[in-house]
């Protein structure tokens, strides 16, 4: 066989983890670049800064923090225990916090330089219009942060579907659970088994490559010249 | 009668903004005032769109803004109509109207009727990038009617519009203005839309009202026509009395029994109609003329002499019957005819433009 | 509930890899309905995972000092148990390694030498003690580069991004790699003894399973494959 | 003299673009036209900003495009006003004057004059976002001078000015091209901008020119004036024959004897002058007027009667002299009188502007 | 002492590479990203998602492939000896180009939507007062992408400190070579060298929060309404 079946399990966890942190962050990192976007708080400097900062720290060390933060001794793991969620650690939804906190720039930073291009007027215009706010976000914002919101989301799920450095911490390489595809190709080249790295790095390159492909159809075309 | 009151004061380096208006609750005010006097700023302070401290101002009794109080611009039923289109990008001429008509909360507007008279009809799949500079503003008026609003805020609506365009959209606008009876603040350069549209003046100069009235009553203040150049003039009411089909001309009665003539354009016999008459249109004779091609005589008597822009002409006022013309005369046919005040004089009418139905 | 488990999870160290998947394929014969899985990777972070709460079951580690470090903090159902002694080669893809001795290593032509980390990998700390032992720390040392772990010190040789390499006899033995050069075997009096043990965690304290395929690593047929693959067993010489 | 040669044909859905210009190498030539009839296409095709295969373009002599030529936009010595200002967001108005005057390649621009009569030296620290409309028109107009351009296109550049910021900026611009006597495209949709400036008309239709020619020719054809609504007219070539200081009226002698009066506008005993008369401010009598604040009469002989856009009036073409006079009538006026051509009349003229010096 | 002589020199050889890969990615990405976003040829959609394909792989198996490639039977390693540049593993200008490589997509990406943003018409203007293309790219284009490059830059910054996959697999962890202050933490968290590891990553952490910090005050502010 091509692939194995514990190389196709994979897969279909990365993928689901991929998405679900990618929808997820869509719904907390809009808001947030939202806010960086246009708020005058004295506080936007220092939370742009800190937005950044998952980046600088190794993936393994940042999952090593996340392990003992989430862990039972750990002030998060004590708060999940305590809401009777368990530990999250080497759990699915622990992968998925875990990336979400990890991919948390891919998000933010290109929607949030989109949101700042358009600037003031379209919003006025809406308002002018009768739309609220939070109407004028949906359906004037939003749309025309479109090329923003497309790198944002592509930037996130490839970094969620490459990294590894974190899930293996956080996840204890699980099959099922957490032995996501980048796992897999890392043990795969550990173990020597370099046909099978090949063969599942080469599925991933060529999968993704449609998949971005695909995504390129979102991009809106150059501007047309125009009066 | 005062239904729009309006405080603000607002700062921007070297400019001051400082109003304190009353307007009427319908009809249209024009705001009048040279570039960089403040028109769209003290629109955008109406809209909503800016923001002063201790600004105040309420609509219909209903206060729109003071210390405690601030309605969003999107609570604000208004129509505006920006100074460049602003079109949503990304929706299509048809999306950007839909977007008002959509939020117009039930209200119910005849956008078909808009989009005829604008002649956008073609554009409608459009996306704002492609049009040229004139259907970006029709869209633009056409999108502020989508909402039906209460109140309309036109910045230069017609500002890149030809004139056969602008003499379709004016009559349009004027219709408009009567059957929604919503009133409109309109910024314009052009002293004959203001001449032709506007039942009240505000004319702005460097942040201040410098004038505010009704129209006839502020064009045919002899002190004021100095800013309205070759388009200051009066506007007279007046009744169509007589059809003469044979010339397509109409006959106008006003006061006793002074009438004018006037190019046909279909008005009902009987309806009251209100006409321009430029001063720069009105000529003076001591006797009757004979021979013209003016057929507008009137007899009157002059009220006022008083300096045009230009040193060698003079603005005369002639009071005909209880309606007052403007003339403007060169000083020295004012010398010629030894024009003094309270001499009686013929009143030669050129050209008079008929404005709308009242 | 503990006693109906039918499934385990076993952490171990990645140069058990080969070993651990034939014994645990030959354990599966003899009892099909008993489900184990194995989890591959660095000793030292299954050392972190499981003092926080990771679900593993048993776990193997490559340096006997992790899980008695473990044991003494209490994550360990039972006393650590050794289970073999690693060894380490000279190795080379692009020279002939049998004919070698680590004095060979100071040969100029001979640039780039890889061992693993000595810091944390286990084999890298024994490659060090060889080297210092053989009194030829000095002279190699320039020439180190070092793998974050045995695995990917085989990688910087295989590759010829380093000449040669020092690794586990484990590693040697594997069919990816043996087909190249070959390997000399470090005599083990230059280094201390590599002792490996695994330990049963204490979640899998009252698993059955956990303690019969902990029974069975000391079979004979798990002995055997352990020496196939380069192992030595604690006990044997 | 046909120094401009264009030949361009481009597609847009719903538009095609169809034109094969030639245009004189000096003086103002007017695009006239109603709102999406291609003056700006027209425009960028010549910038080069907008390319069509198969177009031709020669500028005095040199080939800009044609089948094997491409000259890009930085490449031709032009400036350009947009419809929108588009000024250059990141640098403040004086950074937009100095990158247009750092890329002049050596010829000398007088910046200083061109910013003070566009009035905006306070204005030179601002960024763009701080102007008004008008403002960013009045900065754009002087950036497009900053490169001190062989060829000026200007596409509607005071479409969001005042008249009295127009009369100060439409002297200067008619200065300006005569002193640095290159050509200029000049769109606009407003009438009295058009027949003050241009030495050229071109009237675009639907993508196609309906008309070009020179000013006067073009502005005293009867079959065009229509589009010209209120503002048809002539521009009669004059020589200012005397000046009355106390009235501060300017005589103005054109062909053998007629004369003329005007305001004093300051111009020198002796010039050449351009004045323009409107149909709508000529009346006609068979007598010659008694008593009449109507101080320029005109003795002349009716050349043309045609139609006029509203069936109720008419044009007539007075030859007075060698020169036409076009009136603008009520139908019914011409019956009255009789009015026939062929026929003596007297001419007056109830205002005349003074264009510039020529 | 607070950190070890190690440490500290780590510390610098992170701030070199980070900096000079930031550099570098400038002078590429910026032209690249000019490219994609203004290009009508058809290549444009594949580069496009090319350029984000290295997120897509695992940082040590791309490490891997690299460490072939770069070797001496890999093309890029052959080519290298032949030009006299020796072999690229284990040394800095290895690393450079391998972190070069794989921060790609965090220059490109916010820079070609910042560009992508702007539309033609600044550009014409520039045209019409007499800037040549290249002229009006680094007079008018780029000082108009500053929020997209100021992104990127900091994107591009952060990762190449965070990142340590790639780098510890061809770096060889040569002390004042390869290793850098990612591989330091790793290291001192592998050696279960907990305080040291802490001590280090804190002060990452400050550091960058404190750079992030000071390149906030290049980004534009918010359009001021205007009329
Ligand atoms: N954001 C701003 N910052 C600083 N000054 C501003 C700003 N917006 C407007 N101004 C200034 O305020 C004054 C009034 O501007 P406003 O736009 O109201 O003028 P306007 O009457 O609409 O002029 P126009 O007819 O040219 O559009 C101008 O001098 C302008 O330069
Ligand atoms: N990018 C485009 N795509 C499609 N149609 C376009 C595009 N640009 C312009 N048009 C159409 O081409 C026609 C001519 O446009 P142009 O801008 O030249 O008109 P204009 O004469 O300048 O009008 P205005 O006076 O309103 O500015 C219009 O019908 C317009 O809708
Ligand atoms: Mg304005
Ligand atoms: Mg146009």
């Amino acid at each position: 066989m091509f692939l194995s079946a514990s190389d196709i399990q994979s897969i279909f966890l990365t993928l689901r983890l991929a998405a679900l942190v990618t929808a997820i962050l869509y719904f907390l990192g809009i808001p947030m670049a939202w806010w960086l976007a246009r708020s005058r708080s004295r506080w936007r400097g220092p939370i742009n800064a800190v937005v950044a900062l998952p980046l600088v720290l190794p993936p393994s060390v940042l999952g090593f923090y996340l392990l003992l933060t989430m862990g039972p001794h750990g002030p998060v793991g004590k708060l999940t225990e305590a809401l009777g969620l368990g530990l999250l650690p080497f759990t699915f939804p622990g992968l998925v916090v875990a990336s979400v906190f990890y991919s948390l720039p891919f998000m933010v930073q290109p929607v949030q330089n989109a949101f700042a291009a358009m600037g003031e007027r379209p919003l006025e215009a809406a308002a002018t219009l009768g739309a609220s706010p939070l109407d004028a976000f949906f359906t004037v914002a939003l749309p025309l942060a479109r090329p923003g919101l497309l790198t944002a989301g592509i930037m996130t799920f490839a970094h969620t579907i490459g990294e590894f450095g974190v899930v293996l911490m956080i996840g204890g390489n699980l099959p099922g659970v957490s032995r996501v595809v980048s796992v897999q190709i890392y043990d795969h080249v550990e173990a020597l088994e370099y046909a099978q790295a090949h063969r599942l790095a080469a599925v991933m390159l060529i999968f993704s490559f449609v998949v971005l492909m695909i995504l390129q159809r979102w991009r809106p075309k150059n501007g047309q010249g125009g009066a | 009668m005062e239904e729009i009151a309006a405080r603000f004061a607002l700062t921007y380096p070297g400019f001051n903004l400082d109003v304190d208006l009353h307007l009427p609750g319908r009809g249209i005010t024009a705001l009048f005032g040279h570039s960089g006097s403040g028109k769209t700023t003290l629109l955008r302070l109406i809209a909503g769109l800016a923001r002063t401290e201790n600004g105040r101002l309420t609509f219909r009794g209903q206060v729109w803004q003071d210390e405690d109080t601030w309605l969003p611009t999107h609570r604000r039923p208004l129509g505006y109509v920006f100074q460049d289109a602003n079109l949503l990008e990304h929706l299509s001429v048809a999306g950007n109207l839909q977007y008002g008509a959509k939020r117009s909360c039930g209200r119910q507007v005849n956008l078909d009727a808009a989009i005829e008279l604008l002649g956008i009809g073609h554009l409608l799949e459009r996306k704002p990038a492609q049009l040229s500079g004139g259907e970006g503003q029709r869209v633009a008026i056409a999108r502020a009617l989508s909402t039906a609003p209460s109140l309309l805020l036109m910045d230069e609506p017609l500002a890149s519009l030809d004139l056969t365009r602008k003499q379709e959209i004016l009559p349009y606008l004027e219709r408009l203005h009567r059957e929604l009876a919503i009133p409109v603040l309109y910024v314009s350069h052009a002293p004959d839309e203001v001449a032709r549209l506007a039942d009240h003046l505000v004319v702005m100069a460097e942040g201040r009202v410098v004038a505010d009235g009704p129209l006839a009553e502020t064009l045919a203040r002899t002190d004021l026509p100095v800013r309205l150049g070759e388009e200051a003039g009066v506007v007279v009411e007046a009744v169509i009395v007589e059809r003469d089909s044979s010339w397509q001309l109409l006959r106008l009665g006003f006061g006793a029994e002074n009438i004018l003539w006037c190019r046909d354009s279909g008005q009902l016999l009987g309806s009251r109609v209100r006409v321009r008459v430029l001063a720069r249109d009105v000529a003076i004779s001591l006797s009757r003329p004979q021979d013209s091609s003016v057929q507008n005589l009137l007899a009157g008597r002059i009220e006022a002499i008083a300096n045009d822009e230009h040193p060698g002409l003079a603005l005369i006022r002639v009071q005909v019957g209880k309606t007052p013309f403007l003339s403007r005369l060169t000083r020295r046919a004012v010398d010629t005819l030894a024009l003094k005040v309270e001499r009686e004089v013929w009143v030669q009418v050129k050209t008079v433009a008929l404005l709308d139905q009242t | 509930g503990q006693a109906r488990a039918e499934k385990i999870t076993v952490a171990a160290a990645a140069d058990l890899k080969f070993a651990m998947n034939e014994i645990v394929a030959a354990y599966k014969k003899s009892n099909p309905t008993d489900e184990v899985d194995v989890v591959y990777g660095s000793s030292g972070k299954f050392h972190t995972q499981i003092q926080q709460g990771a679900p593993y079951d048993l776990y193997f580690s490559a340096d006997i000092a992790y899980p008695r470090e473990l044991a003494k903090a209490g994550f360990s159902a039972f006393e650590v148990k050794p289970y073999a002694l690693g060894r380490i080669v000279l190795w080379s893809a692009t020279l002939d390694a049998t004919k070698m001795t680590l004095a060979n290593l100071t040969d100029p032509k001979i640039s780039r030498i890889a061992i693993a980390n000595p810091k944390h990998a286990p084999y890298g700390k024994r490659a060090q003690e060889a080297f210092i032992a053989s009194g030829l720390w000095e002279k190699v040392e320039p020439k180190l580069v070092y793998g974050e772990n045995i695995a990917h010190t085989a990688q910087f040789v295989q590759t010829g991004n380093a000449q040669a390499g020092i690794i586990a006899l484990s590693l040697a033995l594997n069919p990816e790699l043996s087909g190249k050069g070959g390997y000399w075997l470090i005599p083990d009096k230059l280094h201390a003894p590599l002792e490996q043990g695994f330990i049963i965690t204490k979640r899998a304290a009252g698993n059955p399973l956990a303690k019969r395929f902990a029974e069975y690593m000391g079979s004979q047929a798990a002995r055997a494959l352990m020496v196939k693959y380069g192992f030595v067993l604690p006990g044997e010489k």
